[in-house]
């Protein structure tokens, strides 16, 4: 009977201890985590829209009741039309998980900027969604300074029209074009697929034609928030 | 309907597309160790289903009645281990206690299970977002990825025990005997497996 | 297909030996069967085919003589003309437009991993061109299957050749299909309803898949170039007739039968021109003779090989209806070869490796 | 007893690596190998994890009665595996998304179970660090040897930075069954040399 009871009493001892340090770590860095996880989005934001706009947080409330949130960015000290556009969260299903962006739109239902915050694709092939093209290489870019420059794949959706339904082009990927080609494909409303990640491309493209429902919304909403005020 | 494909769609997933050990690499050390022959092979991988679908259950229990609830999901890891290694110990016992026979043949396995990363994988996969659907895994969905992820790697080490069974007498090069041939066999297994993937409903 | 050296001390996965000939006998009559589809790869896709072969054949032969002479020191191995076998069978696995040197690193890796670190041949337990065309597959997606090229052989362009049927699209129908751009669906069949909505004759496609001049890999263009191999094959009893007979039989009757959402209802007569779609179109006619076959991975016993076509035939058709790749023969191969070991565990009602006299 | 560190250092990296040599650890090995920040980052956490785990387990090892040992060692190993999961997303967030579920999987890794139970239970406090240094070393290095080979290969990339420019990289090699490939030719290697070693 001593045995167990010694036998309990070290191991509750040795489980307190750990879960007191456990705690004590937690209370050091769960702010610094949260604000780590509201700068990235923050950045994020930053990032799809010019420089010096004002970005703030709204919501609506959808039609099945469920709260949509998003952000808008207007041009400061300027009157009446000085919305940029607005963004918003979404997700669709890709090859192997789900692929988190955030898309901002503009007034005329154009997307200014498309950026994928979360996805776990099949490296190599699916998460070239993340990939830049950049001159640097291991051999001058240790020390060169990194410049900062936006996924291929993301920038090719700049400009795009939501209202209509994106095509994907399957002939070559959109870094290797010309000019011309990129505004003939503009044209036609489409993007290039990733070669041989033709899901998860179509994932995107897909939720973000899906999206174009959410994007009326919140201009509905938007508008008549204007309405309302004047 | 809709409910059955989604959960065939994890099972298909689990055992497929995400194999454990073909695509995740979770569980190695027991494949390479338990896959030389045919009869433990299939004995540790029937015991690993039984505790992944019985771990998947409490741990996932555990994670959305106390640890979600009570906002302390930084204690998962800790957790999930202690349930995990209770959890074998008390599936030896009541195995011990009320099957002899099944106790016989999967005993043996049990110890070697808790320090086995397939199971704490598939809790903390559990945990996460169900990528055909997007949103968390349900009760149902996390016992059944849990089972069939155990089916994957039962797949795998029979799959692996036939080969190695079989190219036993092979004349290998002597630098690549033992572990360097059952790795190249396992390479060029995820090579085949490679044709699932991608694999959708529709 | 091994080495007398083997049979001796590998009783379990030796092949069925069915009469007195060697392994070169054998091996050669695999090459011959080749001829033809070689052939008819050279009037289709231009003499660019024959570079690649050639290219998969020396790296094969060079890589079996380093390995086998100069790392192992083992001199029987080199005559065998198995190597030659799996340089052509991963070049002709290969879309024509792929890279000169992809061909030759696919067959290297065939021989140097799949085959020879398992000691060579009669060990290896996977297919080795298989394994170095999936090895191609993974690695380099893009020539693999998707880029849009034109290629020039006697009769002419042969629009958007995408090897493993990505699209096919025959000349005379290349209008009909909408062009090459509305057919980069992940199946043949998912642009088989694009075909029948357009009004357009599916049964306008079969010929020409028959004949050849359709979009593909080198070695599967021509359904007649490859029963020709098969009928050689079969009357020198290099191989057997339940292996094909029954893969080839068995996604012919799945289609049949779940080609419902192509457009055409089960078992009707759109339905079978769907199934012969299946069977002519892809690599499934050049897996079924030349890579199922294979007597060092398939199983030993004539019911072993049938539950192995059978297997090969159900996971082809899964993959095209429901995979991510657009053609599953070499995959299912693959995947049966590593199930032959437990078959032939359990189905082994003849004493081992005595095979049948 | 421990005397020259050298030697120890020897030991963990290549006579006694925990990976190449031991097979422990695979799991991570190869799941976060297809990049050398993925794979010096999984070491370095790793490493972490053995230290701490064999100080206090070298501490407490008259404490901890012989029955309840081995629960006892996964708390303190668990507890430490949190404190670096809950830091490394806090300073290093990209790390710590990329490595995934391979963080909290540190807690299954045989090498540090292993190390408790072999070394630290055994020996004093400083040896026991010393111990956990040159094996998490060893896996370290390791680590970074595959993820090398795999980046290179792979995607013709060192630490995210194209390595030779035109080089065209195979994909299969950051897939899993590259993966694979890459530890049998390394181990076949080694074990290549060793025997070379012995015939003279």
């Amino acid at each position: 009977m001593k045995t167990t009871i010694q036998l309990t009493a070290t191991l509750t001892v040795i489980a307190t201890v750990a879960g007191l340090s456990i705690g004590a770590t937690y209370l050091r860095t769960s702010d610094i985590i949260n604000q780590q996880k509201t700068q990235q989005l923050n950045s994020a934001l930053e990032s799809l829209f010019p420089d010096g706009v004002e970005i703030s947080q709204d919501s609506l409330i959808r039609s099945d009741n469920s709260v949509l949130p998003f952000w808008t960015a207007k041009q400061p000290n300027k009157g009446e039309g000085n919305l940029v556009g607005f963004a918003f969260e979404s997700g669709g299903r890709g090859y192997s998980s789900t692929i988190r962006y955030l898309a901002a739109i503009s007034a005329d239902n154009k997307i200014i900027g498309m950026t994928v915050l979360s996805q776990e694709e099949t490296p190599g092939l699916g998460t070239r969604v993340m990939e830049t093209v950049s001159k640097a290489t291991f051999w001058n870019g240790l020390f060169a300074k990194r410049e900062k420059t936006e996924p291929w794949f993301q920038s090719q959706f700049r400009n795009i029209s939501v209202l209509n339904p994106i095509g994907i082009s399957k002939k070559a990927e959109w870094h290797t074009l010309s000019k011309d080609q990129k505004a003939e494909l503009l044209s036609k409303n489409e993007v290039t697929a990733i070669t041989g990640a033709t899901i998860t491309t179509k994932a995107i493209t897909d939720a973000i034609t899906t999206e174009s429902k959410t994007v009326s919304e919140i201009n509905e909403f938007l508008a008549s928030k204007k309405g309302g005020l004047q | 309907m809709e409910t059955f494909m989604s959960l065939l769609q994890i099972s298909i997933g689990a055992i497929f597309i995400q194999n454990f050990i073909l695509s995740r690499f979770l569980g190695l050390c027991p494949f390479m160790g338990v896959s030389k022959k045919l009869s433990t092979a299939t004995g540790m991988g029937i015991a690993v289903i039984f505790v992944m679908t019985v771990a998947s259950m409490f741990t996932w229990a555990i994670n959305h009645f106390i640890l979600e609830a009570y906002n302390v999901l930084y204690l998962q890891t800790i957790v999930f281990i202690l349930v995990i290694a209770s959890l074998v110990q008390m599936v030896e016992m009541i195995l011990h206690k009320y099957s002899p026979v099944l106790y016989e043949s999967l005993g043996v396995y049990l110890p070697l299970i808790t320090t086995n990363c397939a199971i704490l994988g598939v809790a903390m996969i559990n945990t996460g977002i169900n990528p055909y659907s997007g949103s968390p895994f349900t009760f149902v969905e996390s016992v059944v990825n849990g089972t069939m992820s155990g089916v994957g790697f039962l797949l795998a080490l029979i799959l692996m025990a036939g080969i190695r069974e079989k190219i036993e007498l092979a004349d290998i090069p002597k630098p690549l005997e033992g572990l360097p041939i059952a790795f190249i066999t396992a390479g060029l297994m995820a090579v085949a497996f490679l044709g699932f993937s991608g694999m959708q409903l529709r | 297909m091994t080495t007398e050296r083997t049979l001796d001390l590998h009783i379990s996965s030796s092949p069925h030996i069915r009469d007195s000939r060697s392994v070169p006998h054998i091996m050669r009559d695999v090459v011959l069967a080749l001829i033809p589809a070689m052939i008819a790869g050279f009037i289709f896709f231009g003499i660019r085919s024959l570079m690649l072969i050639a290219s998969a054949v020396i790296a094969a032969v060079v890589t079996e003589y380093v390995i086998s002479e100069k790392l192992l020191k083992r001199s029987n191995a080199i005559g065998d003309w198995s190597a030659v076998i799996t340089g052509i069978l991963v070049a002709m696995n290969m879309p024509v437009a792929a890279p000169i040197w992809m061909a030759a690193l696919g067959s290297a890796f065939a021989i140097a991993v799949a085959k020879w670190t398992f000691g060579g041949l009669g060990n290896n337990f996977i297919n080795p061109a298989l394994a170095g065309r999936a090895f191609l597959m993974a690695s380099f997606p893009a020539q693999m299957t998707g880029t849009i090229f034109s290629q020039s052989g006697l009769f002419g362009k042969v629009p958007s050749p995408l090897c493993g049927m990505d699209a096919v699209v025959t000349s005379a129908s290349a209008t009909a299909w909408g062009g090459a751009d509305a057919l980069s669906g992940a199946t043949p069949l998912a642009a088989l309803p694009n075909l029948i909505s357009s009004g357009a004759n599916i049964q306008d496609t079969l010929l020409p898949l028959f004949w050849g001049n359709v979009g593909g890999c080198i070695g599967e263009t021509s359904a007649i170039a490859i029963l020709i191999g098969a009928i050689f094959l079969l009357g020198r009893r290099v191989i057997g007739f339940t292996i094909p007979v029954i893969y080839v039989a068995t996604v012919f009757i799945l289609a049949l039968f779940f080609s419902g959402v192509e457009g055409a209802s089960p078992l009707s007569s759109d339905a079978a021109t769907v199934a012969l779609f299946h069977i002519l179109s892809g690599g499934l006619l050049f897996g079924a003779v030349f890579m199922a076959t294979d007597m060092v991975t398939s199983p030993i016993t004539i019911k072993g090989q049938a539950i192995f076509a059978l297997g090969c035939g159900v996971l082809t058709f899964v993959i095209r209806k429901f995979g991510g790749y657009p053609e599953g023969v070499s995959y299912s191969i693959l995947l049966m070869n590593l199930v032959t070991p437990l078959i032939d565990r359990y189905v082994s009602p003849r004493v081992y490796g005595t095979g049948k006299k | 007893m421990i005397n020259n560190i050298g030697t120890e250092l020897k030991r963990g990296v290549l006579t006694e690596n925990p990976i190449f040599v031991l097979a422990l650890g695979l799991c991570p090995s190869l799941g976060v190998s297809t990049s050398v920040s993925n794979g010096l980052g999984m070491g370095l956490a790793s490493t972490f994890v053995l230290i701490g785990s064999n100080i206090i387990i070298s501490l407490l090892k008259k404490v901890i009665p012989e029955q309840v040992r081995i629960p006892a060692y996964i708390i303190v190993i668990a507890s430490f595996v949190t404190i670096v999961q809950m830091v490394m997303q806090a300073y290093l967030p990209a790390l710590y998304t990329s490595l995934g579920i391979f963080i909290p999987l540190i807690v299954v890794n045989c090498i540090i179970l292993g190390r408790a139970e072999a070394f630290a239970s055994k020996n004093n406090v400083i040896n026991s660090a010393i111990d956990g240094l040159v094996m998490g070393l060893g896996f370290t290095v390791a680590l970074v040897v595959l993820s090398t080979i795999r980046e290179i290969l792979g995607a013709n990339k060192l630490l995210g930075l194209e390595f030779i420019p035109g080089f065209k990289p195979m994909t299969i090699f950051i897939l899993a069954p590259g993966g694979f490939f890459t530890i049998a030719f390394v181990v076949g290697l080694i074990n290549f040399f060793k025997m070379k070693k012995e015939q003279k």
